[in-house]
Order: C-alpha cells, then structure tokens, then sequence
C-alpha cells in the first residue's frame, strides 16, 4: 500500500513528527511504500539543519533526512509556509525539498491513504 | 495566483474538515490556501466547518486592530474556483450563538449526523 | 474509517466532536495525549465505555507505557504498537485526525 | 532593487515586486512595466485594473483559469482566454500582471 503522511506540526513542541517517523519506520518495515512525506503548517521547521538538540534528545530533522537516505523518502516542505518561517535553501537540512502546495494534493490524489499528523 | 496544471483523470473527494478558529491560530488561513490550491486539481473538494471552525465564516470580521490580514474575504472567492459546498455543522453553530444568517458566504448547515455520512464517502480528510 | 485522536479529553473537545461525527461501528485510535481518554477510572471512562458500545477503541501502547500508564487501559480498548497502527491504516478505506 | 518613479525612488524585492503595496501608483505600474519589457497599453490597465478590484475585493490574486473565466465575463469572450493574456504578459499573467499592478508575489504553489 501506498501511503502519504502530512506533519503539521515542528519537532519538540509537538509530539507529531516523532509519532509520524515512529509510522513511517514502521509502514516500511512492513514493506508499505511512502508516496511522500509532507511538511506543512510549523511542520516545515523539521526541516532546519539549524537544529542542534542536546546531544542526550533524538535529532529529530537528523532521523528523517537519515530515513529519507536510506529509503529514498520524497520529504517536501511548503514553500509558502517555509518561506512564512525563515526556511529556505541555504538552511534546508539534507533530504528535503523545498515545492508547492500541489504536491500535497498530489498525494492525496496518489497515495492510497493519507494520515495527518498534528496538533 | 500559480499557474495552470493539470492531472491525470483521477478524481477523489477531498473534504477539508476545519475545527479552528481563524487568527488565534495560523489553521484557518493555511487550510484555505490548500483549499485554493486543491482547486486547480479538479477533484471533487468540500469544506466542512466543525467547532470553533464555524468562526472562519462568520460575517463581521475586521482585522484592522490586531495588525493581521482579514482573509475572510477570500471565501466568497471560492465560487469562482467552482468550490462551493460548504458544510456548516449545525450543533456546532447553535452552540456558540450563531445562525444561518450570520455567514459570509452560502453554507449548508448539516446536523452530526448528516456530515457524518458525508464524511464516510470521502477518499481523503485533511484536517486543520 | 479509521478515526485518530490524539489529545487529552481533559484540554480538548477532539475526542467528544470525533465520537459525534464517526458512524457506527469506525474505528478509534487514541494515541499521544489521547490514550488519557482509554483509562479506568476518570470522568472520562464512562464516555468512552459508552462509545465501545458503537466504535473499536485502539490505544497505541507505547504512548500509555511513556505516560506511566500502563496497567490502567480499560478493559477492552485494544492495545497496538506501531506496526499495528499501521495495519489499522491499512484496513479503513480513509483516516481522519481529530487534531 | 528600486525604481525611479515621479523622482522618487520607491523599493522594490530581487524579483521587482513592490517592497510596500502601498506605494503602488500609475506611475508606479507604468515603471514596472518597463522593468518587464511591457508597454503598457489600454488592454493591459484592463487586466492590472482587474486584478486590484479583485485583490480589493477577495484579499488574493485569481489563480489563471479564474481570472481567464472572470476577465470573459467581464471584458467579453475575445479576452477571456489564456492566450490573450499571453500575449499581454508573455511571461504568464500570474508574475507579470500582479507585479504591474503591486499584488503580493504568487507563492506558486502548484
């Protein structure tokens, strides 16, 4: 089965994108596939390479560019509500891309469910 | 304003349940600017305001104090992207004072159960 | 439908406005903050005692073991890891978070 | 970036768009368009106008397929159509035109 998932919130204050990678981990290790994960709302501040945790907390931006290597995850981050919160290019950590709303439409269109995760 | 695209034959239904208040948080308005974008895709779109969510269409708004868009306007456009079912939750409205008259734009009201159904035929619910 | 819940019935009304839109006999995921609605003994329980009567309640274990709770989920909501998360996905033609 | 305008000079972002919408003028238009490679005629302040009445309006510029659809029914059919517009703004109406007439950047979201 293919899945889309769609985080809204950022890492650390919510507990969304923790329990969206724990989902991701274990769709895949069920051999589902992963359409895409999508980043929106404060979602896409899981994209900052900026984040430094302290060194005893999970690298929450970290464990997905990592999972996105090596499951060659498509991690897209809205460019209106990125650009809305400082996230661009030149602080997008590895693994992500930065695209339109569509992209999340897109999903919806071809993923065969689409789970929210959020606030 | 984006630029025309266009997709394969698919067609789902999307509903977009919103639960929110606007301005207090972000929710409201970035729902609506999926909502827009969604338009382009010509699937089969229906918003459904649930909760505090009857508050982004209720009439009246005027932002010019708190120093932030007014962007309830921009739900009287969603006719000319040939998106208009527009659900109101009926307990939801009667429970914060509210009536069929109090909206900016045409809604439906539907009571819980009625959206309920609504809700079961959906192929995909994005919630803000 | 799969439906998910992942606030405190306690702070937020996502729980109570899901047990009002989901048909009878859909599915309900409690997980984060919502598996605080799937234990014995709280103004909660006989809501959700209830609501057993019409839904399958699912509490995803990890959330309760991280909260200390283990040892309190009622007596049958049926408890899942991550794998079971997502099989329940799977199995519902859509998924709807009461966020 | 900046423009001259009526001898003042007013900001604009690395794309040209208006820093403030505000000091959005006819001049200001006229100056843009030039920017752009536009001469600005009749048939063009119909679209620039349209957009602002429709910004004043709706708090957003019209994706394309509707502006094409309200420009028909506005202006009559001979103009509703995207290569009429095209042949306004070549680099699409939804850059140009909302640049010309001082509507926020499209976030371009498809």
């Amino acid at each position: 089965m293919k899945f889309g998932i769609l985080i809204n919130e950022g890492p650390y204050t919510h507990q969304a994108s923790d329990t969206a990678f724990q989902f991701v981990k274990a769709a895949l290790a069920k051999g589902h596939q992963i359409q895409r994960v999508f980043f929106y709302n404060d979602g896409v501040n899981n994209a900052t390479k900026l984040t430094d945790p302290p060194q005893d907390d999970r690298n929450i931006v970290n464990r997905w560019s990592e999972l996105a290597k090596e499951h060659k995850l498509d991690l897209v981050v809205c460019v209106a509500a990125a650009l809305r919160r400082g996230i661009r290019e030149d602080n997008l950590a590895a693994g992500f891309r930065i695209s339109g709303l569509g992209q999340l439409i897109e999903t919806g269109i071809q993923a065969d469910r689409l789970v929210t995760f959020g606030d | 304003m984006s630029e025309e695209m266009s997709e394969s034959g698919v067609v789902k239904k999307f509903m977009y349940v919103n639960r929110k208040a606007p301005y207090g948080t972000i929710y409201a308005l970035e729902s609506l600017e999926v909502v827009l974008i969604a338009a382009a895709f010509d699937q089969d779109v229906s918003l459904a305001f649930i909760d505090d969510g009857v508050y982004q269409v209720a009439k009246g708004q005027d932002t010019k104090s708190i120093g932030v868009k007014n962007f309830s306007s921009t739900y009287r456009a969603l006719d000319d992207y040939d998106i208009n079912k527009l659900y109101v939750q009926k307990e939801s409205m009667e429970a914060r004072g509210l009536t069929d008259k109090d909206f900016l734009v045409p809604v439906e009201i539907k009571t819980a159960a009625e959206l309920s159904a609504l809700m079961e035929q959906q192929d995909v619910l994005l919630s803000f | 439908m799969l439906h998910i819940v992942n606030k405190s019935p306690f702070e937020r009304n996502s729980l109570e406005s899901c047990l009002k839109h989901a048909v009878k006999g859909s599915a309900i995921l409690l997980i984060e903050d919502g598996i605080y609605a799937a234990l014995k003994g709280t103004q909660a329980t006989a809501r959700v005692q209830a609501a057993m009567q019409d839904y399958t309640v699912y509490v995803l274990q990890a959330d309760v073991d991280a909260r200390g709770m283990k040892g309190r989920v009622l007596e049958g909501v049926k408890p899942v890891d991550y794998a079971g998360f997502v099989d329940l996905a799977t199995n519902h033609n859509a998924v709807q978070s009461w966020l | 970036m900046a423009l001259q305008v009526s001898g003042k000079t007013i900001e604009t972002d690395e794309e040209g768009y208006l820093a403030d919408r505000n000091q959005w003028s006819m001049e200001a238009a006229a100056a843009i368009a030039v920017s752009e490679g536009i001469n600005i005629t009749e048939s063009h302040w119909e679209v620039v106008n349209f957009l602002r009445e429709y910004y004043e309006e709706y708090q957003i510029a019209p994706a394309v397929r509707v502006l094409t659809k309200a420009i028909g029914k506005k202006l009559g059919p001979d103009k509703g159509n995207s290569k009429y517009l095209y042949e306004l703004f070549p680099y699409g109406p939804a850059k140009q035109a909302c640049k010309i007439a001082g509507l926020p950047k499209p976030t371009g979201c498809v």
